[in-house]
């Protein structure tokens, strides 16, 4: 038992603090602060700065980009980035097929993608969700068939988070519809430019237009594009959903927001109710924020700890919470979202009711919160 | 004591449901009507005009229909069932309440009447930034020279402000108080922009710009403002009930109807009792809405603010509750625009932000518990 | 919709203020106010006051003294008598076997028992839950077997409050073993001074020993002691149920006990944060309060209104935040639980965590909230 | 940053974890031992003392051990998952953590000596009838006369103070501030009563009792005071910790074997949900509890200070939610005396009633939300 950070810890901190408040562009790192959306090439950019500093995938194997890094280091360089408001390297790349191609896919497949996968030269898009199939990932209907050397593709996917920027999309297709269902499913990599494409964005209560559905009709994919085996599927979506949910708890982010929250209160953080939320809110993160450092610390090898579903439960509730707090200190000027900056109620409160009802998505994907509490009382409880 | 309503209030009530209902029991027909400006059917308001709707609140000498809270109520609610994107609440309630409350006989009779017959949409310009739903005004002021009023400085949020008619603004007056005055809608300098609920608002810019006192000119109306907010709180509290009614049946017939893992999602109980535990939110803020309304009828106006303040807390923790839980129990589909249950919690979200929110009426009430005993619900 | 109460139920409440303030004995009210548990001749004592004016049983039908009174009327008897801190009518006799034995009796056994059970001449206790039944009454086993005129009794009941003062029991028992398990249960009336009747007590985590386990050995009962027909156990422990629930929400006590923390917490009352409490409290009780009256304004017949089920769910809910409450304001002081008289701390600060611990019953007995979930998901809800 | 323990730490753990497991695993002998004065085992407190657990917190000077806060937090864990009734918490980290705190080398030497063997139960006769968790004392006073000191007053509750045979009692000084003395348990007038979660309490009264000056005489303690009591604090909370562990299990194993409507509980979802829940909560208070021992570990008072806030917060909302839904979950069962889960939610009660509870701590940490910007755990 040891608060300290060691020595070299410290200075670890103290690189990933500077680089990320220093190196990656001041005006994204506004952007994100005030809670804006990034447009495609603001991504990319963030993105490529932390690659080429090699902090784009520090989790990878270390012969396509990944660092070897401490858990305790990966948990630091995730912190940093999020208190100092760099956006995080694009998730589909590299948390979710980046590491499946690296686990699961032949040399050839990891030469031909990895590097530009690390790089976000090629953007991915994520084709798991289909619209009946929900929570229940496994009843995908979405189909590939064999025809020669390719497959034939068939479905539609839904949910798809910025597939309109997307250059490719990892898909769980079934492949055999003969066996068992989880038992059918492949993991097939689709160039979304390949005729029969078709991506329509779904509009959110918002009024942002972040997620698709993507359709495909008779879409034809070369056979080299499986990753792994057929039927493996299954496999790598586990592996996949695993990995984010180990870094799926915002913390430093919601600290972030929080911290300025009580910059933005002003007066009202003397109200003694306020006050007391506030500082409830900063208890509960803080409780959470240990608790990743407790998960982190018993975490070994890629299995994620049973634990990370309370940080996935407990994160997003601590989000929204957070995007509900300044609502409320929005007061009746939160009611003026559509209102442009000649506006004479300031940019944050404009924004807090649309992040609001944005962030009530974050305890349905990923793993909805009631899938958490389920995999919480069977595998951690054995209920 | 009685919690019923009677055959006319019944009649009322059908009438109201089977005009929005068919324009807005479709709820494609609501989100089309609200992507096109101004954020409602002008031919709904006309009707509602035409079934003496939009009169209800005001007497007859001054050209409405003279009914009481309790009808007014039954509107409130109907309209909240479908979401209807109407401005009732805020140009008849709160804007065409203050004139009633407020304007001379001849003001009345001109601007209600206009009002009432649906030929003039009103709005109340009154929030300005900063203000947290005070019933004064300061960053707009008002100015006499030679017996001319003019108005300078800038309201925002002003809903529907750009398609009003005719604006009723508070001012700070120039010894002391709030004064409210009548500003013809092309007299002031309006922005207009969407808000999330599927409304307009704009920000409304006074730059010495002419104003007709409503009623007697330089009065103090902060006790009248204050009033007419109590008002628009309890019929904003049965709006909301409205629609929380239908948030909640529209989750439960998804549950009963979607499936996944091969079963559909009643069966599983944890979705069930959080379910019952949003009709248990729903029933407490309705016995207190249905209450606070029969309050207002008395016309106790100390009693009525309590109630005000009773009916939109409770209000305001089931509209979160409810709301929050009618989205995540649907999953996926309850965060999409074409879906209906999410705009029904961006509904109200925006109800619980007019007239305020939970806290704003907690401590309120939290700083008068030493007043009494215990609460006694029946004069 | 109208608030005014007519002039005859103001002239109602008026006089039912009167007597319980005045006619009631001020000693036993102060226990209540207190929160002590009473003795059994204190019990009897205000329940034959309540007798002897007609205000014990004014729901039964009007020849067994019964009142005829309207919806209202008993609602205002209940909350006035609450609101003066006047012990209600013993629940077992007023609410439970006394309507069972009017509705479903023969003319021998009403006459037999009624005015007796009006009266509390007679203490019934309730032999109804059983050790492996719990919320699921239908699976009880304690058996009834004929023989001759009697009834052989074997089993064993428990939760049997006040028990140790009881004269007679009301029990469902099975007497046919054969048949779906809710048509073979009885309702049988057992003199506990019968042989092989025995009362054990169980202590309670309060340190009160307010249940019993009552256990039945070849207890002979005779045959006339059954109500109704055999079979018919199940329809009247539906009825009784029922009954149970209309006035289980306890908005009365509460608010007294509200009003009274209000008085006890002094000082404390000015802390923003223990005021705010109150004040959201003080409201939520308002609302199951005006939401009882709804439920009351639209029962109809002697089948309950299904949202009784969320006065019993959400009243329940509020009895155990008061009693917390009270912890809290009582502080240190409050661990001083088994202090005499002779104490520096105040007496209610000193019960106040015993009647907190005593009151995690309340969202257990008489259906569960689970149960009540379920009866509002089911029955109200469809699901 | 490490949070795990070493294999001292370990065996330590196993140690404690055999002696109480051997004495308390089977609950009906905690519970005779708890019904039976003085409501702990002697025996047990005896071998505490043996396995050197009594001395634990004390310098090998002064006849303990010289450990750490994280093996004083591993007993405080262990005696918490079989709800110990010993009295450690008060008796040796409270009681004689001030004496370490405050006293003179002399007496150090002579009461930790006798308390880490085992002779001499100690009690601290600190709350007084009114007080809230102050780190004063008003009610007993002490005067001097002549280099001798007597008090006068009566303290209340005060835990196990019938059984001690020393107490260490805080009083108001003459010249202001507060100041500590040890009297002889049988030199004041004691009226022992049990508490509802098997503990015994007394009020004490002293009446020109004659008592000795803890450390220098005179000298204002109150710093001191509330130091110990944010140890005791960080200790009563990783007692709260075993003690949810452990009425969690208790809870899962009861849900997985209880069956009804013919099926075993945990065939109900919402169930098993509140289940996963409660873990949830614990999961955080583990984790505040454990950060805020290492912050104490760190001999940073300020920042013990502020650990000890919101350790106490977190283990308060977690104590409360745990316990309740411990008994819920469990139904009648839980309500008896002779199951174990109603007297871990006694303790747990008991537990935050010692040293603050939740409301205590929120708006201690609510007043200084404006000093810092977020929080970092790691110095």
């Amino acid at each position: 038992m040891e608060l300290q950070l060691t020595a070299e810890e410290q200075e670890f901190r103290a690189e990933m603090r500077d680089f990320f408040t220093t190196k990656v562009s001041q005006e994204i790192r506004d952007a994100v602060a005030a809670g804006h959306e990034l447009t495609r090439e603001q991504i990319v950019e963030a993105h490529q700065t932390l690659n080429a500093a090699g902090l784009a995938v520090p989790h990878w194997p270390e012969e396509w980009g990944g660092r070897g890094w401490s858990q305790i280091q990966r948990h630091i360089w995730n912190e940093e980035m999020q208190a100092a408001a760099v956006p995080p390297p694009l998730a589909f790349n590299a948390s979710m097929i980046g590491p499946v191609i690296a686990q699961f896919g032949s040399q050839e497949i990891k030469e031909r993608f990895l590097a530009k996968t690390a790089n976000l030269d090629i953007w991915w898009s994520q084709g798991f969700s289909e619209p009946d199939a929900g929570s229940d990932l496994a009843g995908l209907r979405t189909t590939a068939v064999r025809d020669g050397d390719d497959w034939v593709v068939n479905g539609q996917k839904t949910w798809t988070t910025l597939g309109q920027y997307g250059d490719w999309i990892f898909t769980l297709v079934r492949t055999d519809p003969e066996v068992k269902k989880q038992k059918g499913i492949s993991m097939l990599l689709i160039d979304m430019t390949s005729p029969g494409v078709e991506v329509r964005p779904i509009e959110l209560i918002d009024g942002g237009h972040e997620v698709n559905e993507v359709w495909f009709s008779d879409v034809r994919v070369p056979g080299e594009n499986l990753v792994g085996e057929p039927g493996q599927g299954w496999t790598m979506a586990k592996f996949l959903l695993g990995n984010e949910r180990v870094g799926v708890a915002p913390v430093g982010s919601t600290k972030r927001r929080l911290a300025r929250a009580k910059e933005l209160a002003g007066e009202q953080a003397h109200d003694p109710l306020t006050a007391a939320r506030i500082a409830e809110l900063e208890n509960e993160l803080l409780a959470l924020e240990l608790t990743a450092l407790r998960v982190v610390a018993h975490s070994a090898g890629s299995e994620p700890h049973p634990a990370s579903s309370v940080l996935k439960l407990k994160g997003t509730e601590l989000q929204q919470a957070v995007s509900e707090l300044l609502v409320d200190l929005a007061g009746p000027g939160s009611l003026a979202s559509g209102a442009g900056d000649d506006s004479a109620l300031p940019d944050w409160a404009r924004h807090a009711t649309p992040s609001y009802l944005n962030l009530r998505k974050a305890s349905i994907y990923g793993g909805s919160n009631e899938i958490q509490r389920q995999i919480i009382s069977r595998t951690i409880l054995g209920l | 004591m009685d919690f019923t309503y009677d055959d006319e209030q019944d009649a009322l009530r059908d009438a109201v449901r089977g005009l929005v209902g068919r324009a807005y029991s479709d709820f494609e027909q609501r989100r089309q009507t609200t992507k096109a400006d101004p954020g409602f059917s002008e031919k709904v308001w006309t009707q509602m005009a035409e079934m003496g709707v939009l009169g209800l609140p005001f007497s007859e000498d001054d050209g409405g229909v003279g009914a009481g809270p309790v009808e007014i109520s039954i509107v409130a609610q109907e309209l909240g069932r479908v979401i209807a994107p109407e401005p009732y609440l805020t140009s008849v309630v709160l804007a065409g309440g203050l004139v009633s409350a407020v304007g001379t006989t001849e003001q009345r009779g001109e601007v209600l009447g206009a009002l009432s017959a649906g030929e003039s949409v009103l709005a109340l310009a009154h929030d300005e930034p900063g203000s947290r739903w005070s019933s004064s005004a300061t960053a707009v002021t008002a100015t006499e020279e030679g017996g001319s009023w003019t108005l300078s400085g800038v309201k925002e949020p002003v809903v529907h402000g750009a398609r009003a008619d005719l604006l009723v603004v508070s001012a700070a007056l120039p010894d002391g108080g709030t004064g409210l005055f009548l500003v013809e809608g092309s007299a002031a300098e309006r922005t207009d922009y969407a808000t999330y609920d599927g409304g307009r608002a704009a920000k409304v810019t006074f730059s010495g710009t002419a104003a007709t006192p409503l009623g007697e000119a330089g009065r103090d109306v902060t006790a009248s403002i204050a009033t007419v907010q109590d008002i628009g709180r309890i019929m904003a509290c049965n709006q909301a009930v409205g629609a929380m009614e239908v948030a909640l049946r529209t989750t439960t017939e998804y549950l009963k109807s979607r499936k996944q893992f091969g079963v559909p999602l009643n069966t599983f109980q944890a979705l069930n009792f959080r379910a019952a535990d949003m009709y248990v939110s729903l029933e407490l803020a309705t016995s207190l809405t249905q209450w606070a309304t029969m309050v207002l009828a008395t016309g106790d106006a100390e009693a009525t603010r309590d109630a005000a303040h009773r009916a939109s807390l409770q209000v305001s923790r089931a509209s979160r509750h409810v709301g929050q839980e009618a989205i995540q129990l649907h999953g996926g589909i309850g965060m999409t625009a074409e879906y209906s249950v999410g705009s029904y919690v961006s509904v109200l979200t925006a109800l619980e932000r007019l007239l305020g929110d939970g806290q704003h009426h907690l401590s309120a009430l939290a700083g008068g518990i030493g007043d009494y005993g215990s609460i006694d619900p029946l004069p």
